[in-house]
């Protein structure tokens, strides 16, 4: 006679195999309890359409929201909602400000980013130039934080930055065309790190098609199956990238709402270890059956 | 009171009207005549304000009206039926009538529609039409109805000026009478019409001046009273043109084409006709009759429900257009913008559009064959200017309506033709060349069905007629049995003591 | 009988087959039933979909793309098309929340909703002027808005005054939600200003045949220039609306927002290229659209499925006018 | 001088006054003159400019737009539209790369160009058959796809036959990219067809007036659906040729895309609606736009500011097309 739970998972985008891949875990967590329904949405990148979505959910009275704010920095609103309902969420990825909520758990995009810092640092020996690949658009936090804690490392030593002046749209043709037109500007270029890993793995071909893959290496932050490959391949240029496990996170978040259901107190933040992965330690992390 | 001074205006470079002067008196009716293309339609716009001319001046009461702005020239009391329909489909009658004269309450910018449906059916109803319900759309009204809207809409207020282009192409007799009445009493109080028209029965009946152009020159101004129709058309065109209709020496063969109790209810029903090779079969109505959607059907464009289609003695089924011309057959439509022509495509590919095939080796069209024949033989129709990469928009409409001949007399292997209006607003010199056209097509063993609303003309160039009423045939009637009286009896379904069905 | 009546007779046959011009055509009624039955279905279906809660949610969740249905109809009805409506609704919010750091919040709103009238009447005059395609203008309009909303402010802003939240975007009176009275407010207003006020009937009139309108004397440029103005000043009003319910301006927000509102013109009836399109129908094509959105996520579609379905009820709803019509 | 030949004559010397039906009109060349200075503009301040290798980005670049644009052009002149572009994209990429797995390469191949062709005959089929609004029916179908593509592969998919990419998107012969040389023989094929063929001049005949072409005894409707499937066929072959240069097909990519072809078309002097648009022009527009790109991002001009004022350089090349018009 257990009490059936509903629960619902609000996805600001499911553009991306990251995003995706949390969703899918939440739900194959789900899975094993015959009594809990997840009912899933998609807002698509608009915060208004994702506010539209928690009322939904909450006209259909749900016992716990788990709320996957991607790039977003806010939504008072839905928090609002969520609050006057008295339903507890649990952010996941990212935290959202201004708006009171259950507990958080997530990655810190800054550490990563310092992570990754210095291990371009580390590598280049304090000198030459690193070259940026921004996913935007600015009002992006993920990737403001994370290049945020690249520079914050980088800045304080010798080597010199550029940044592309576009967006590549964390997608894998962004950053193929943006690396394009840098190898093109700069003759001598050293390093290159992408907010993540799709624009890197867009980048890395361009830098062959340029015959510069003994000259760069790459780093991003996200640790994709298709990376983590290619980062334990032999004489590869891909150097680093910051884990982010969005199945650990989806299936941490889950686990999270059902305590805070049971009525365990639980913290209100959590930060989940993101280690940097290089080709010594990513045989751990790579699962050839994972979605992401 | 209406002074045009040393008007010109060139389109990219060709000249439309060169140095037209010409004065008119309040009170009159001026009559402008010109071939296709002579700018008359131009001239017009310079005074209505469509246009701006590239030099000259038009002083209404020393005003200068020539400036380009439509809205002015309408201040000053100039109203304009222009050639072109330019009704609202969708919108009412009333609406159409007082389009930018909307009656309004206290403030400016409020429509008031009761006022608006009042003086609309009060300018309606003194113009004659107490018919037409000012609420009704005007795309379900028939064409000729929608010529009459057209033509109230610049009744309303008592104009000052008021300029006709053309107004009576698609009017019946009857509309046209209305319409003089209209225009007689309009110049009586004062008003100056200028009337357009390539019908000089109508110049002659209306007009108190004419005026021609000719090639963008003014070539004759004088009292309607004073000038003859030789004199008119040879200021026209040039030349005189001793006959109109060339004389038929039918050589009538076999059945081309039998139609059997076709039918598209309510449009059409139980149409039976024959024609054979070699004969033009004329087929009269009133606008609206039916004769258009009897062609279309014959044709596959909208295929009839009942009955049958025998070419040749074979039973055809056509139910598109393709199938029809694989029958050999060719329709010249009625409405050369709606259905006729590609207007912003190149004469070259208008007049080749129908008869591709005849150029092309598995769809691979050989361009370079395909404009030869197609500019000889519009060149043989004397299509002005010429230049195959002119889009047809810029001809006029005379050589429009050419460019549409040439595109089916390219087409190989036809044997049946079916015209509709060919001659409709086309000038005189060109009439005579269609008229010709026509004959020589039934020389050669063509078997043509004519449609025309035109009583003169299927009565010149027939050699039988189809009188159509309502979607069905009244009568067929014989050359010898030809009477204008009777046919119109017949079509307009007046009893007559002649009148036999 | 005579000419003239006979020629009447048939006149009046036809009329009574189309009847007078229609408010409440077939296609129309043929359009509120099937509404009417989507909702019968899924009250019947799902328990929640009648509660206040849930129609509370609807009744907001319409109101940007109501705001931006009715511009877009003026715009739609005069043959043109906007784009930029989408990164006007971002600036706008952007203004009116950004700027309450300087100013109080009434003026604020004062300088998004100029800003939304500015960008209107661009298109307009650059449309109306030198007669340039709608699509590549507003196409390009959009671009460029969307650039500069990024430089005026790169990341969310958040309104200052709890106010501008209270009274409008969040507020209610009684059951009703604020937002959602408004879009009632200027609906009327809208079918107001086509049916019964001079530049309305020009609008209508200039999206079938815009020579014939010039030709009889009216200013086209004018009226045309005033939709797209109308077009602008709706849109960000709709971005205010938006922000102070959101209570976060998102510079990246509105992206598509002018596909959804052509696909609610074009649903309630509206024809691309100008000559079709009617207040009562926008306002079924933006209900109809927010009904399957919630009737989706109420019947618990996965993402893709309801991205799929709803492209293909999109094209059932033209299919099923076009058949009636 | 024969009469054939006189007629010629005449109307080359006419070409030059009447826009749109030469093939080197004014506005043509004016354009042809503006890209010129972009490129001497660019190559003198910046070195790096003309160097082989940013010019073999560039015409790497320009490959996805260039195929869609001319897919795009075929659509566009029969006065329609198709939006489902960026969908086909991502699809064809997916499953080209995703299939791998289960066949050999140029089987995956040819499933990604037929599911191409499958949209673009639905898409041509329901505009012809039914007479929607091609804007409307493409807006759909451009979601559903978006929706099945997803339900197909929610994550990357990656070439498993490295062949995949070195003959393609990857590969080059001489200096020469592989996909810019495809590029290069599919622009005359277009040509050809549009200039050189019955169907190709039905297309562009359709675009002005349909009624006419269909009375003309030309099956209107096949060359519709024609048009759209070649618009299809050509996305789909873009995004087999973008899966195999990336090396990784993304389920998200080619938003905005059909944007882009659209402001290619009409930059290079098509008109929407019908009536207006060469292959010659689409290559200038085509070129214009991903100089215009490369060119900002040389000269290290910040996101925004390039969004900006790519629109403001959308916006003067229509108004500079018009004026020499
Ligand atoms: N908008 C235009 N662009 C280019 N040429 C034009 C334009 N309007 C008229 N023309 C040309 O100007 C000349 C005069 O045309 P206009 O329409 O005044 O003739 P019209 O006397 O009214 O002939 P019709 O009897 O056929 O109506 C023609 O050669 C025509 O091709
Ligand atoms: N109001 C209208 N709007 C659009 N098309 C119309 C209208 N009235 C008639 N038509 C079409 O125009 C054509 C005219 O056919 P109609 O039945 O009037 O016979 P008709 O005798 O050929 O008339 P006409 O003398 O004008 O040629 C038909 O194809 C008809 O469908
Ligand atoms: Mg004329
Ligand atoms: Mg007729």
């Amino acid at each position: 006679t257990a009490k059936d739970l509903k629960i619902g998972v609000v996805n600001l985008s499911l553009c991306c195999a990251y995003f995706v891949g949390m969703d899918l875990a939440v739900k194959d967590e789900a899975k094993a309890f015959p009594n809990i329904t997840v009912i899933s949405t998609d807002a698509k990148g608009d915060v208004a359409k994702l506010t539209s979505n928690v009322e939904d959910l909450l006209s259909q009275k749900v016992d716990g929201l788990i709320i996957s704010g991607a790039w977003i920095e806010a939504a008072p609103e839905a928090l609002d909602a969520i609050k006057a309902a008295g339903v507890p969420v649990v952010l996941v990825d990212r935290m959202l400000k201004g708006g009171e909520f259950t507990s958080w758990i997530g990655p810190d995009n800054y550490a990563i980013g310092v992570g990754i810092g210095e291990y371009i640092v580390k590598r280049l020996d304090g000198k030459g130039l690193l070259v940026i690949l921004r996913g935007g658009p600015a009002d992006n936090s993920i990737g403001l934080d994370r290049t945020n804690g690249v520079l914050s490392v980088v800045e304080k030593t010798g080597i010199q930055v550029e940044k592309a002046p576009d967006f590549g749209g964390w997608s894998v043709d962004g950053g193929f065309k943006l690396m394009e037109d840098m190898l093109t500007k700069h003759p001598q270029i050293d390093a290159v790190f992408c907010e993540n890993d799709s624009m890197c793995q867009g980048a890395q071909k361009a830098i062959k098609d340029a015959g510069r893959s003994d000259k760069i290496f790459l780093t991003s932050v996200d640790g994709e199956k298709g990376t983590l490959k290619e980062i334990m391949s032999e004489g590869t240029n891909y150097g680093a990238t910051g884990h982010n496990n969005s199945d650990q996170i989806g299936r941490a978040s889950f686990h999270r709402l059902m305590a805070i259901l049971a009525g365990a107190e639980a913290p209100q933040k959590t930060v989940l270890p993101s280690p940097i992965i290089t080709k010594e330690n990513a045989i751990k992390f790579y699962n050839p059956d994972s979605v992401f | 009171m209406l002074e045009i001074i040393n008007v010109s205006k060139s389109f990219d470079g060709n000249p439309a009207l060169r140095d037209v002067s010409v004065t008119a008196a309040a009170g009159r009716v001026l009559a402008i005549c010109g071939e296709n293309g002579a700018g008359k339609t131009t001239l017009m716009n310079v005074l209505s304000g469509a246009i701006k001319p590239d030099q000259g001046e038009i002083l209404l009461d020393e005003v200068n009206v020539a400036v380009g702005n439509p809205h002015y020239a309408i201040e000053l009391g100039i109203q304009t039926v222009h050639q072109e329909l330019s009704l609202l489909p969708h919108l009412s009658v009333a609406e159409n009538v007082l389009l930018g004269k909307w009656p309004h309450r206290r403030v400016g910018w409020l429509v008031d529609w009761k006022e608006t449906e009042r003086r609309a059916a009060e300018v309606i109803r003194d113009f004659g039409f107490e018919g037409i319900d000012v609420g009704a759309r005007v795309s379900d009204l028939s064409i000729s109805l929608q010529q009459i809207v057209e033509i109230a809409k610049a009744l309303v207020g008592k104009p000052r000026v008021l300029i006709l282009d053309e107004p009576s192409a698609v009017l019946s007799a009857h509309e046209t009478r209305l319409l003089f009445r209209k225009i007689r009493e309009l110049s009586a109080s004062g008003t100056l019409v200028i009337y357009i028209s390539h019908r000089l029965d109508e110049i002659f009946e209306v007009s108190d001046n004419v005026f021609v152009l000719k090639d963008g020159l003014g070539v004759l101004s004088a009292e309607t009273a004073k000038v003859n129709r030789d004199l008119v058309i040879k200021a026209m065109v040039g030349r005189s043109l001793d006959a109109i209709y060339p004389v038929r020496h039918p050589n009538i063969g076999e059945v081309a084409l039998e139609v059997r109790h076709l039918g598209r209810r309510p449009l059409f029903d139980d149409v039976t006709f024959t024609i054979r090779a070699g004969e033009i079969v004329g087929m009269f109505g009133l606008i609206g009759s039916g004769r258009t959607d009897v062609a279309k059907a014959i044709f596959g464009a909208e295929p009839a429900l009942e009955g049958e289609i025998l070419v040749a003695g074979k039973p055809v089924v056509t139910t598109t257009p393709a199938t029809a011309i694989a029958k050999g057959m060719a329709l010249v439509t009625e409405d050369r913008k709606r259905d006729g022509l590609a207007m912003d495509c190149s004469v070259l590919d208008n007049g080749g559009l129908a008869s591709m095939d005849r150029f092309a080796f598995h769809g691979v069209l050989n361009r370079a064959r395909q404009g030869e024949v197609v500019s000889n033989k519009l060149d043989g129709l004397q299509v002005r200017p010429r230049g195959m990469r002119r889009p047809v928009r810029q001809l006029s409409g005379g050589n429009q309506q050419k460019v549409v001949l040439g595109k089916w007399m390219l087409v190989e292997n036809t044997r049946i033709f079916i015209f509709d209006e060919p001659t409709r607003g086309v000038d005189i010199a060109t009439k005579v060349e269609i008229y010709r056209i026509l004959d020589e097509l039934a020389a050669t063993g063509q078997a043509i069905l004519l449609i025309s609303s035109e009583m003169p003309e299927v009565l010149g160039l027939c050699d039988r007629l189809i009188v159509m009423r309502s979607g069905r045939i009244v009568t067929i009637l014989d050359r010898a049995e030809f009477d204008m009286e009777a046919v119109f009896a017949h079509a307009a379904g007046i009893e007559t003591p002649s009148s036999t069905v | 009988m005579t000419l003239t009546t006979a020629l009447r007779d048939q006149g009046s046959a036809q009329q009574s087959s189309y009847g007078r011009i229609g408010r409440f055509n077939v296609a129309n009624i043929g359009f509120a039933l099937a509404i009417l039955i989507l909702v019968i279905v899924a009250s019947m279906a799902s328990d929640v979909f009648l509660t206040e809660r849930n129609l509370v949610s609807i009744s907001r969740q319409l109101v940007t793309n109501g705001l931006l249905s009715l511009g877009m109809l003026l715009v739609i009805l005069t043959g043109g098309i906007d784009l930029s409506v989408g990164p006007v609704v971002a600036f706008s919010g952007l203004l009116a929340t950004g700027l309450q750091a300087y100013m109080p919040f009434p003026a604020a709103i004062a300088v998004a909703l100029a800003m939304g009238l500015a960008v209107g009447l661009f298109n307009g005059f650059m449309i109306a002027r030198f007669k340039l395609q709608p699509f590549i203008v507003t196409l390009a309009t959009m671009g460029s808005v969307r650039g500069l909303l990024y430089i005026f402010s790169e990341t969310p802003q958040y309104p200052t005054d709890p106010l501008f939240r209270s009274l409008l975007g969040g507020g209610f009176i009684g059951p009703f939600p604020v937002p959602s009275l408004i879009l009632l407010c200027i609906i009327p207003l809208v079918w107001f200003y086509l049916n019964h006020t001079v530049s309305g009937r020009a609008v209508y009139a200039i999206g079938v045949n815009s020579e014939a309108v010039r030709l009889a004397g009216i200013n086209v440029r004018r009226h045309l220039i005033g939709a797209y103005a109308a077009c602008g000043f709706l849109a960000a009003f709709a971005g205010v609306l938006l922000a102070s319910r959101l209570g976060i301006a998102q510079p990246s927000v509105g992206i598509g927002y002018e596909l959804d509102a052509i696909a609610a013109v074009v649903i309630g009836g509206g024809i691309l290229g100008g000559g079709g399109g009617t207040v009562i129908g926008v306002v079924g094509g933006v209900l109809a659209l927010a009904l399957v959105d919630n009737v989706l996520n109420l019947f618990n579609v996965e993402s893709y499925y309801q991205q799929f379905l709803k492209g293909l009820i999109i094209l059932v709803a033209v299919l099923a006018r076009r058949k009636r019509a």
